[in-house]
């Protein structure tokens, strides 16, 4: 029997549809449906200018905008051949890693919701919230930032920043302790996570799965170590790396993510605190959008010298390793923009992590892959 | 120094269709060849290179042509390597990756229906992100955007 | 302890009532309206719309305890602004929910997915009546009230298979499958650790059981039953962790998926209706029912309906417990709820019968007499 | 990380712990909640209350913590009307195009004052248009607020915009400094036929036009038919909007960079 | 001969301000300090109110209309449930209405994830063709009286996404909707806010 479970279904975090396969409570086939949130952002972006398509991103992956900023910013800068600043590469560090922090929470807070614990829901939001104050304290916004910006980002952090921070980081290194007590600490939770969608480290590199989900397999690849951009060559962290391959080892990696952002962040503020210096590259063409002079119409300009190049970058999103390629043909919209998906890849190897388990096991194991349906789609 | 080894290695497989390897931005080169030479060059990418795990799968629209690409990456290494190949802009089409890297099945589904490239032999060739018997290919320059046209909204009927 | 009783209340009642009317009829009228018959067939519908508004505004107080609770295990503050502190914020639930437009998914059986809400609440109702709340305030006192109350406890799976059947849903489907096989597991352990506590007492009616428990509340002697009661409680009642018909995260809302307006209202009453059944029968059972421990001054204890209020403050309190548990462990899976039924708890009721037996054949009861209420 | 994680806090065989460790976990917390539950009674507390800018942290129970400052919070617009120079920044700078240019009393009758309407339907609050205004006359407030019975009544005039402004509610107070921009407008003489358009609609009145020597006619060679008459532009008081440049007729405006 | 200066811009303060009078009134940011007490009895209070009109409508003998419509439109304003779904971005603030710190159910929100027993049809995101029937297949099975919340700018009118080939220019398109809330996304507070304009409009519905 093939059961629907989507677009509106409390298991999918999103707009998207898993056709399950069942034999009474035993899933034999799968096949997700994706596209319903399909909104032409790579098609959109080549319409607008390069700063505009960070307003694109934001919406791209909702839950980690500063990722899919930061992502396209590192590619865009490639292609257009400029250098940030190097308190604007620790400013876009400090937000990445608190993305990261922010994301994992709201992954927590939905994934333990699918294996019915309903108050750790609630901490998770209330905590990610914290985070997403600081955000709007130098950004402006909650969730759709729009601070970085080709060639550095909008602004310094206000004054306070980095106590109020630390204070923040004091109480979420609490807390963590408290999730681990609330789940781990509860033998019904063990029951219904360990040895469940098992995806061992082959499956992973043949099907194209990264980030948390390979790392719970064992295989150390994280791309901020392997290949690092901004500051993170300065920076010292450890790579959460767990054996299990199943929910539980997820759960361990994320968890052990979180701590090691803290531990990052915290190295990131001092580093803040006592370098100060300009976070916009200071010669930049003007036809790169707010809050430059625009361009306005095609027909102000007149004489065009633009360089052209291309760009390609990669970074460790929350959910995974994210690319982005960036064709600059010499205009002031990029020619394309295409960008990989983490959570694309990881979905697309659905058929095997489901198949052979109960039709309960499907929310605790697509929580622990950790959708975002906006980036998948695009 | 790896980038030769690469480029060397290709070549001794591939020959004539081997079109060069070109610096790349944040990767080892991108590696330009023949699209019929396809799959050797995925099984030799893969299999001698260590390529093992492949990223992403994209296509471009250049008017004139279309191109290819596909990003790998090598755990070994710890780089990545873009395959790059141009294909007529009637008819593009190419041999499918997914039989030697799995996870190419999506990324082809996207590419086919946003840039209209074939992919031969693919298992699975449906629509992804469009509905089924959507006609049109959005990614192409010759498909433009505009200004959504005024529908009627519903009112509540009492 | 109140000397007042529920039926004799609305016996008096009636009587008064028809007398009055009866005085200033002519001959042969009043005859028949002053008849004991009448009497009687009046004084239990009066009986039984009070135990209706009781139950009633008990339960829509208890969902409302629940929110409160919840929410403060959420670190929020739950309903709060429909009344005095949302306290009437269920009553606009069930309002709305009754002027909500009734309908049938297309497909639906008709017969099965109309009668299969109405029966459980119904039979949910019936539980109500038969359970003392004090001494006095129920039906009379039936020798075997305890069988009775479990027996339309266990109606339940069948007609929440039935509604789940004819509403032509998977998904209802599924929950009403595992929801049956789910209550039918627990059915046993239940039964078991009754058993323990009819053994101990030497007695089938409640008002017996909790007069046996003057001098020691059966929570002592009798914890091992005790905590399979509860377990095998919480799944008759559907709630975290054994919420499994409900799975909110697979199947969307078990098998009242395709049901809204009143006959949602119906499955969610009854729902809170079996929970407050199931904190009765653990504070008769267990905790003492209506009596209270000789050291609480009697101040507190000889006021009228004083033993209604100390019940009412038992059940609130276990039903308490129930929310603590749901507020902090997840759901555990069919086949593993399935497993500890039949393999865990089964065994471990069957031990707490013998550990029962033992006590009483060893008369070493009257130890328990230092736990909470030594009363003579 | 040198050890791969795995989960060592197996509890299933300790049947004491089973449930107790998260139940006394959730009871903290809700002994916490009692005191100090971390709702804002939203309609009748605010979070732009100063009293939530400090309270973070297990000192004071309530994780609810804005963090230093609210005011930067992007919300409804206000406009200051009197000080736009109708310059088109913000509308040019929109990416959602969203922002038309509206005609508002005030202006001459031959060059009307235009100011901004911001359709909400369609804004995305990136504050692009703010930070590209050169008057800083738009600004975000922190209202957020804004819901409406029909959509006509999101697209708000610059009279509604005004007003927002007259309710002086706290603006973002992190403005970006316009960078040293390195581009200005460039003449290319040979074009231009001194007509005067520039300097008439130019909105910060920096171009004014200075007459050049007319030259002498060669022998069998015509004047080009002009007014001898050329812009120059005052470069520090230029906002760098283009209008001189959209309003050329002969295309002689473009572009350049200072080097 | 030389063109006539271009004419100044008004630029001095107050000119204007007298000039242009204030279209609709905004709703103030201050507000007054409540006394708890006051806050947790202030729906009641509205109660009382609805309970004297359908008192007064039965005295009056104006017909059961009168007499039960205060009190169910009461009932219906304070026990509003929405359906529990998330399109997109907005659906993640959706989230954090319900979330510890707005916490929506102090208004007697409670998202359900069965359309049956909802209410409400907040359309928090973007809505593409491809889901648009599945939108308005669920928006029948809600039974009456039922209400639609656009959320954020995507539901409203596309948003930014609203050139794309995909994307429904919003989705009063498709069903009705009664109200539009602004917003990239809007916050939580804005949703709450959203919800209590829709639960004027309940008050004043007549049917």
């Amino acid at each position: 029997m093939w059961i629907n479970m989507g677009p509106q279904h409390p298991m999918t975090h999103g707009l998207w549809n898993l056709r399950v396969k069942i034999d009474g409570e035993l899933i034999t086939d799968c096949d997700p449906e994706m596209g319903y949130l399909h909104r032409g952002i790579e098609k959109i972006s080549e319409d607008r200018h390069y700063n505009e398509v960070i307003t694109l991103m934001d919406r791209t992956c909702y839950v980690a905008g500063f990722a899919w900023e930061h992502l396209y910013v590192l590619a865009a800068e490639e292609a257009l051949h400029i250098q940030p600043p190097e308190r604007a590469e620790y400013l876009r560090t400090l937000c990445e890693e608190f993305q990261r922090i922010g994301s994992h929470l709201m992954w927590y807070a939905a994934f333990v919701q699918d294996i019915g614990l309903m108050s750790p829901f609630l901490y998770g939001m209330r905590d990610r919230d914290l985070v997403l104050d600081l955000f709007q304290s130098y950004t402006g916004a909650r969730m759709t930032y729009e601070y970085m910006r080709v060639g550095g980002v909008r602004n310094d952090l206000p004054p306070g920043f980095t106590g109020h921070a630390r204070k923040v980081l004091d109480w979420l290194s609490d807390r963590f302790v408290e999730y681990d007590r609330l789940c781990l600490g509860s033998d019904i939770f063990r029951k219904r996570c360990d040895g469940l969608g098992v995806l061992s480290a082959a499956d992973c590199v043949a099907t194209g799965v990264t980030g948390p989900m390979l790392r719970s397999a064992g295989v150390k690849r994280d791309v901020r170590r392997d290949r690092p951009y901004a500051a993170y060559p300065q920076l010292d962290f450890d790579v959460a790396v767990a054996d299990g391959a199943d929910v539980t080892a997820r759960y361990l990696v994320r968890m052990e993510e979180m701590r090691q952002s803290v531990r990052l962040l915290r190295q990131v503020l001092d580093w803040l605190d006592h370098h100060p210096g300009p976070v916009l590259a200071d010669r930049l063409p003007r036809w790169l959008g707010a809050p430059y002079a625009p361009v306005g119409k095609e027909e102000y300009v007149l004489k065009r010298n633009y360089p052209k190049g291309v760009g390609f970058s990669s970074i460790e999103e929350p959910h995974g390793e994210a690319q982005a390629y960036v064709v600059n043909e010499g205009s002031e919209h990029p020619y394309r923009v295409k960008f990989r998906s983490p959570v694309f890849a990881n979905l697309s190897a659905t058929r095997h992590y489901l198949v052979g388990y109960r039709v309960a096991d499907i929310p605790p194991i697509m929580g622990s892959v950790d959708i975002c349906v906006g980036e998948v789609d695009r | 120094m790896q980038s030769d080894d690469v480029a060397r290695t290709v070549a001794a497989q591939i020959g004539e269709r081997f079109l060069g390897l070109e610096p790349f931005p944040r990767t080892a080169g991108r590696l330009r060849f023949r699209s019929e030479a396809a799959l050797p060059l995925f099984h030799t990418v893969k299999e001698q290179l260590g390529f093992h795990h492949l990223s992403m799968v994209g296509g471009i629209d250049w008017v004139t042509h279309r191109e290819v690409f596909y990003v790998v990456w090598s755990d070994d290494r710890r780089q990545y390597l873009l395959l790059s190949a141009d294909l007529p802009a009637a008819a593009p089409h190419i041999e499918s990756a997914a039989s030697v890297w799995p996870a190419a099945n999506w990324h082809e589904r996207e590419t086919w229906e946003l840039v209209d490239i074939q992919f031969d032999h693919h298992p699975d060739l449906r629509h992804l992100l469009l509905p089924d018997g959507y006609e049109a290919h959005p990614l192409l320059r010759s498909f433009q955007l505009h200004e959504p046209e005024e529908l009627e909204v519903k009112q509540r009927s009492v | 302890m109140s000397s007042l009783s529920l039926y004799g209340v609305s016996f008096d009642l009636v009587h008064l009532l028809l007398t009055s009317i009866g005085s200033v009829l002519p001959y042969p009228l009043d005859a028949w309206i002053t008849n004991g018959t009448l009497v009687l067939v009046l004084s239990v519908l009066v009986f039984a719309a009070i135990l209706l508004a009781a139950s009633m505004i008990n339960t829509i107080v208890l969902i409302w305890w629940e929110r409160k609770l919840l929410g403060r295990f959420m670190d929020r503050r739950g309903a709060m602004h429909v009344g005095y502190a949302g306290l009437l914020q269920n009553f606009a639930d069930g309002l709305k929910l009754f002027r909500k437009h009734t309908f049938k998914p297309a497909e639906a059986d008709t017969l099965g997915f109309f009668s299969g809400p109405t029966a459980y609440m119904v039979t949910s109702m019936i539980l109500f009546g038969v359970l003392p709340i004090s001494t006095g305030w129920n039906s009379g006192s039936l020798p075997l009230s305890l069988l009775l109350a479990l027996a339309i406890f266990s109606f339940a799976p069948l007609f929440i298979f039935v509604s789940a059947w004819s509403s032509n849903n998977k998904y209802s489907l599924m929950g009403g499958m595992r929801s049956a096989a789910q209550m039918i597991a627990y059915e046993v352990p239940l039964l078991l650790a009754v058993v323990a506590v009819v053994i101990v007492s030497g007695s089938f009616d409640l008002t017996t059981i909790v007069t046996e428990q003057q001098n020691y509340w059966f929570w002592g002697p009798l914890f091992l039953a005790l905590v399979v009661f509860v377990a095998g409680m919480l799944a008759e009642m559907e709630r975290i962790p054994f919420d499994l018909p409900e799975a909110e995260a697979e199947l969307v809302e078990g098998w009242n998926t395709e049901y809204g307006g009143m006959l949602f209202a119906f499955f969610m009453l009854a729902d809170y209706l079996r929970g407050l059944v199931g904190s009765f029968l653990v504070v008769l059972l267990f905790l003492g029912g209506w009596t209270m421990p000789s050291w609480v001054p009697g101040a507190l204890t000889n006021f009228p309906l004083a033993g209604i209020f100390w019940f009412l403050v038992k059940t609130y309190l276990v039903f308490g417990l129930f929310v603590w548990i749901r507020a902090s462990l997840p759901r555990v899976r069919t086949d593993q709820l399935l497993r500890v039924g039949w393999n865990r708890m089964i065994p471990l009721s069957l031990a707490a019968v013998f550990l029962a037996a033992a006590l009483v054949t060893v008369k070493c009861l009257p130890v328990f007499g230092c736990l909470p209420s030594p009363g003579v | 990380m040198t050890e791969p994680l795995t989960a060592t806090e197996k509890t299933s065989d300790n049947p004491i712990l089973w449930v107790a460790k998260p139940m006394v976990t959730a009871a903290r917390q809700f002994a916490r909640s009692l005191l100090h539950p971390s709702t804002v009674v939203y309609p009748f507390e605010r979070l732009e209350d100063p009293k939530f800018r400090t309270e973070v942290g297990i000192e004071s129970g309530k994780p609810i913590g804005v963090g230093p400052i609210w005011d930067n919070y992007r919300g409804v617009h206000a406009l200051n009307i009197d000080t736009c120079i109708s310059c088109n920044l913000c509308a040019f700078s929109c990416p959602d195009l969203c922002i038309d240019m509206v005609t508002v009393p005030g202006g001459d009758p031959k060059h009307p004052k235009k100011c901004p309407q911001i359709d909400y339907g369609k804004c995305s609050y990136c504050g692009f248009c703010s930070d590209a205004c050169p008057e800083g006359c738009l600004s975000m407030t922190t209202r957020y607020e804004l819901s409406v019975h029909s959509r006509r009544e999101m697209v708000f005039p610059p009279e509604k915009l005004f007003g927002i402004y007259q309710q002086k509610l706290p603006m973002n107070p992190i403005r970006v400094e316009r960078p040293a921009n390195e581009d200005r407008i460039v003449l290319e003489p040979p074009l231009c036929i001194g007509c005067n358009a520039c300097s008439r609609d130019c909105p910060t009145n920096c171009i004014t036009m200075m007459e050049i020597p007319k030259p002498e006619a060669k022998p069998g060679e015509k004047l080009p038919k002009r007014i001898w008459k050329e812009p120059v532009i005052n470069d520090s008081d230029c906002v760098r909007c283009g209008t001189c440049i959209s309003v050329c007729p002969k295309e002689c405006l473009f572009w350049g960079s200072r080097k | 001969m030389s063109a006539p200066p271009a004419p100044p811009m008004p630029r001095t303060a107050g000119s204007a301000a007298e000039a242009y009078r204030l279209e609709g009134e905004l709703p103030m940011v201050e507000q007054p300090a409540v006394p708890f007490v006051e806050i947790e009895t202030v729906r009641a209070r509205e109660f009382i109110p609805a309970a004297k009109e359908a008192f007064g409508a039965l005295i009056a003998e104006q017909g059961q209309a009168k007499l039960i419509r205060p009190t169910f439109n009461w009932a219906g304003r304070n026990s509003l449930f929405p359906l529990h779904w998330g399109l997109a971005c907005c659906a993640i603030e959706f989230a954090s209405a319900f979330s510890a710190r707005w916490d929506s159910e102090r208004f007697g929100i409670v998202p359900r994830s069965s359309p049956r027993q909802c209410d409400l049809m907040i359309v928090n995101g973007t809505v593409t063709w491809k889901v648009a029937h599945k939108l308005i297949t669920l928006y029948e099975q809600m039974p009456e009286p039922k209400w639609v919340i656009a959320m954020g700018n995507c539901a409203t009118g596309g948003g930014p996404f609203r050139t794309a080939y995909s994307v429904v220019p919003g989705v009063d398109k498709l069903v009705p909707v009664d109200v539009y809330i602004a917003g990239c996304p809007p916050r939580p507070e804005a949703m709450i806010d959203g919800i209590l304009r829709l639960e004027e409009l309940i008050r004043e519905r007549r049917e």
